[in-house]
Formats: structure tokens, C-alpha cells, sequence
């Protein structure tokens, strides 16, 4: 099951929640305000770097780009919207608002 | 053909109730699609919570409650109702102060529960 | 691949009226079917055709008119969360349509998969 | 004392737009001036007259067109994020206006206090 | 200055950044789902005794009962609608949304 | 008259760009004040640091950037143009990443400005 995380992780509890119930090979694909999430060097990193460990983890292209986030962390894939609808064609889809 | 058809379609409670009306709106769904006879299921999540709370009084700031809402999806065969052990205990709750029976699960057996389902809606 | 889409959030306001659409433009480049916008929540003022943002800016009412057009993406929305936000025949777009919560059922039953977008 | 009010969000959404009435309701009674609403982000949803809830449910937009005719507190909608919405003069409650933020500036200015409701 | 949290502080920052910069002596007021903040025996429990000893804190009473939260932190006061009211009279405010 | 009818008017920046559209309309509500000569000043917390960060591009979302409009701010006289430090710090961020100069400043610091003001709105 592919999980979006579509929210920052300063202002929103999304991303710490999301992550309890995540299962392990599952991949992750964080999306708008969310991708602030995989920007290197934040206070975030050692929880995505767990992430990181156990899920294939993405990030839009597109949302990283309009943010100015230029230094993902290691491990984080960069998808465009084609690739969103591949993770999509895969997977069945838990949207974490 | 029968079965076939039956999805499997969990929706995810996550906002505390009033403040806004996500979880109510989420509510007026699932009494919707609970008479399509589909293998639904509700979990509790965070804030969702609250939405179970007893003794919610909501006269005084003019909106209309609807817990007492939950106790109906027993009637439409909505019998599975989660909750994540994590969030109540960091709310300082506990199953007493619900106004529906549920099922109180770790987050790994409500992930593993999500994985089988064919849609997951947060509301 | 045919795909519905739950939308719940109204536009310019939050970004995911964007992304969905962005989404949608690309599934059917890339193929796939895209066979309803379900509006829900705030969603459903997605479809007000009174919208007139700035020139330079993009116009998401006409936008969603558009793919119903050109690519008969249905674009649904919900009566009881529009009569709450003042959507009505009288507003909508051309391409929308106002139904219940039903069709969103069929929308979930029918396609191969549901995404959510909102904030 | 005199008060301005700048609202947030749209109604039944968030509850903003009830707390921000309770709030006018209980200054007015307390012999205080409500000077103005004024309604900025998708805060401008709540003055459309197409406005139907359900009959056991308060109507948003009806209370602020009451809350203008009543007790002369000006209701008003920015023009700019009512385009982008679709909040228009066609829809517009009797009691209610479309303006410019320079009227906010002047309600800032010219209150004792401005009180921000959202979420 | 009167300071005003709608938030839940357990799904929001707001709670947590606001006392950052609340000053000392001023008062805070909790109203709609901020009002989980002040419930007794939450997560949120030490942090808000923190608050309270150093600033009057406020509760708007019909907010707790729409939410069904009848015991709340020692040392909380309940107001109504008319409170909020004189408060905003006293003070300045300052929405934390 | 003159200066005693001058309001002291706080704009605080508290959400990411594009996400939300909160920052981007305040930003034109701080445009619009700008020309009624009062004392304004701004200040960016939490995630409203975001909205100062070089290099965005928006292209790709479809939604218009505003980043150097901030730069426009000065030329209408609104420069009082505040972050605060543990945001900055906890982003792994810096000054050097601003597409403005801004005046660093610890939450204390920023508290007693919030103390000084007429008028507060949070965006």
C-alpha cells in the first residue's frame, strides 16, 4: 500500500502518526507541504532516516522544486506526477491528511 | 459473481469534533455507504478520538452534536469499530469514556488492517 | 488503471485542488482512466463558476469544466455539503453535476482505485 | 468598548465562523459596538446566500445578515478573495459587502480592538 | 495582552509555539478544540502546568462541555461567552491560530 | 493628531508557501496596509519561515510564486521584518537561505514586540 504524506511535520502531527502504522516494504510518497519532511539536515532527519530504512521512500519533484528544498536526505527518490501515478498503478493508496 | 464485488473500504477518523466538521461529514458518509453492503470498517486515530467522547453537551456553542450518531452504525452493520491504544492513553482515556464499544488495537495490527483494504479514506 | 478521486478541500485555499488536478492530467497522459472528481467538504466549492481569480493565475472552476470536456472526467458534487456552502444549479459550472453520497459509493466500488486529496 | 472582527474561514468547515458569532452576540449584549465582520481567506464563503442547510441546523449566513440588520454591524466580504471563491454580488446576502483590505486598514484603525478568528 | 489557542496541541504546533512566546503574567485563554490542552491528566499535563504558573489561564466553559471534558488542570478557569468578552476588554489580543 | 492615531500592526507568518494560500494572501493584506502609513511589522514563525526561502519554483505546481515580493516590502516602508531563531535553527536553516534581510530574533525578544502591539493577526 502506497501512503502520501501531504503535510509538514513542524506544524502537523501527519507524518509522526502516519509513521506508527506504516508497515515495513510499504512504500512513501511525500507531496505538497509534506515534502519538507525529507529536506536534509532538519529536525526530522533521524525519524525519516528510520524510515528510510525500512520503506522505499519518495518525494514530488514538483513540491520540492516550488519549496526551494534542494538537499533531500540520502535515500529519497524524486518522482514527478508521471511517476505519482506509477507508485498508483501499483498500489492501492492511503492518502494521510 | 457476489463476493467479487464486496470491497473492503476503511475509513480513518483523525480530527477532534466541532472545531471542524471533517469527522461529522466523514459520519453522514458512512451511514451512505453502509447500505451498499461493502466490508466497512472505522478507525479511531489522534484527535478522532474525541469524537467518541460521552457527555459531549454542544447547546452552548450552537452546533449539533452527533456522538450519539456512532451508537446508529451498529443498526446498518457497521460493526467494526478501531481504536489506536497510543492515542487514547496519551489523551489520559480509556474505553469507559466512550459512548460505543470498540475495539481497542496496536498500531501495527491497525496497519496491518489497513494493508488489506482496497480504500482507505481519511476524513 | 481507472481511477476515482475524493477531493476535499476548496480551491486556491489549500493546494490540493491543484495536485489533484495535476494528477489527474497526467494519469490520462499516461493513459489511464480517470472516471470521477468527487467534491466533498469544502471540496464541493471547487465547482462555483462566480470564480474569477486574477488574469496571470490559474482559474480551477474552469479547469475541472475542462477535463469533464475533454476528457469526460465526471466532476461530482456532494448535495448535502453543498447546500451547506451555498453550491447550487445556479452557480455550477456546465461540466459539474450535484448528487449524493451514493455515486461516490459506486465511484469506489467501480474503479480500481480511490485517492484522497485535502489538507 | 469598539470591536472589529476579521474571520478566517468558511462556515460549518471550521468553527470559526460560529465562535466569532458568539463571541458579536455576547459583546453586544454586554453593551459593546461590534463595529464590523470583516472576511478575508476562504472566510468570505460565509455571506452566500445560496447558503441551504439542513432545517435543524443554524444558517450561517442568514445570522450575519440578521447581525447587520439588527445591530448594524457591517458585514464584509475582500474582493480579492472573493473572486478567487466566487463570492460575487449575484449571491451576496442582502446585508453583506464586497470591499477592498483598505477597509480592514481603516476597521484596525479605528477600533479599540481586532479580533482574529480561524484555524 | 490576552492570548487566544484553538488548536489541539496534539495535532497542531500551535500550543507548543505560542508558550514560547507568551510573556509572563499575561493570559491565555484555550476556546473550540483548543480546549483539550487543559484537560486533566493528558499528555499535555506538565507543559501546561508550566503555563499556569506563570500566566492566568482561561478555558471557554461551552467549548469544554461541547466536547464533553468535565475535568480540567487545577488552577484553569472556566469562562463563558460573556467572559471572553471582558477579557478582550482588559487586554490586547493575540489569536494564536 | 498625527501620531497618536498611528497603530502599531503585527502581520505573523506562521504557514509553508503554496501548501495553504494563509501567507500569500497576508502577504496582500500587508501590501494594502503598507500604503495607510501605519507601523507595521512582521514577523515569520514555525513554518512561516518557509515562505522566505531562495530559489522557489513553481512552475511545476502551477501556482504562482510570491517569495520576492517580501523583496518589494521594503520599498513600501514595511521593514521590520522578524524571524524567529529556534524556527530558523530546527529547519536547518539560515539567514543566508532568505531571499531578505531579516532581524534574527530570540522568542523573548519577539514575545515582548507582540506585548508592544495595537494589533496582531496571525495569517
Amino acid at each position: 500500500m502506497l501512503h502520501t504524506i501531504n503535510k509538514s511535520p513542524f506544524s502537523s502531527d501527519s507524518f509522526e502518526t502516519a509513521v506508527r502504522f506504516i508497515q515495513p516494504g510499504d512504500p512513501v510518497l511525500f507531496i505538497e507541504n509534506g515534502v519538507y519532511a525529507v529536506e536534509e539536515g532538519n529536525r526530522f532527519a533521524e525519524q525519516l532516516a528510520g524510515v528510510i530504512m525500512n520503506n522505499p521512500v519518495y518525494a514530488l519533484q514538483p513540491d520540492l522544486d516550488a519549496r526551494g528544498i534542494s538537499s533531500v536526505a540520502e535515500g529519497v527518490a524524486k518522482v514527478d506526477y508521471d511517476g505519482f501515478v506509477d507508485l498508483v498503478a501499483e498500489h492501492q493508496v492511503n492518502s494521510w491528511l | 459473481m457476489g463476493n467479487e464485488h464486496v470491497k473492503k473500504i476503511m475509513h480513518v477518523m483523525r480530527h477532534a469534533p466541532h472545531g471542524t466538521i471533517y469527522t461529522y461529514e466523514g459520519l453522514e458518509m458512512i451511514l451512505i455507504m453502509a447500505a451498499y453492503e461493502q466490508d466497512l470498517s472505522v478507525v479511531f486515530i489522534g484527535d478522532g478520538i474525541y469524537a467518541l467522547r460521552k457527555n459531549q453537551d454542544t447547546a452552548g456553542i450552537g452546533i449539533k452534536g452527533f456522538a450519539k450518531t456512532f451508537m446508529a452504525l451498529d443498526g446498518y452493520d457497521v460493526e467494526k469499530l478501531f481504536v489506536d491504544r497510543v492515542s487514547l492513553e496519551e489523551r489520559g482515556l480509556s474505553e469507559e469514556d466512550l459512548v460505543v464499544d470498540v475495539e481497542v488495537l496496536d498500531s501495527a495490527e491497525i496497519g496491518a488492517l489497513m494493508n488489506q483494504q482496497d480504500v482507505v479514506i481519511h476524513h | 488503471m481507472k481511477i476515482g478521486i475524493l477531493l476535499k478541500e476548496g480551491p486556491y485555499n489549500h493546494q490540493a485542488a491543484d495536485t489533484a488536478y495535476k494528477f489527474a492530467e497526467a494519469a490520462i497522459r499516461k493513459g489511464h482512466t480517470v472516471d470521477a472528481v468527487f467534491l466533498y467538504n469544502d471540496g464541493v466549492t471547487n465547482v462555483t463558476k462566480m470564480m474569477d481569480p486574477p488574469q496571470d493565475d490559474r482559474n480551477i472552476a474552469a479547469r475541472w469544466d475542462q477535463l469533464h470536456k475533454e476528457h469526460g472526467v465526471e466532476i461530482l458534487a456532494c448535495i448535502a455539503a453543498s447546500k451547506r456552502r451555498g453550491i447550487c444549479d445556479e452557480v455550477l459550472i456546465e461540466g459539474g453535476e450535484i448528487t449524493g453520497l451514493g455515486t461516490l459509493t459506486d465511484i469506489a466500488i467501480r474503479n480500481d482505485r480511490l485517492l484522497t486529496f485535502g489538507d
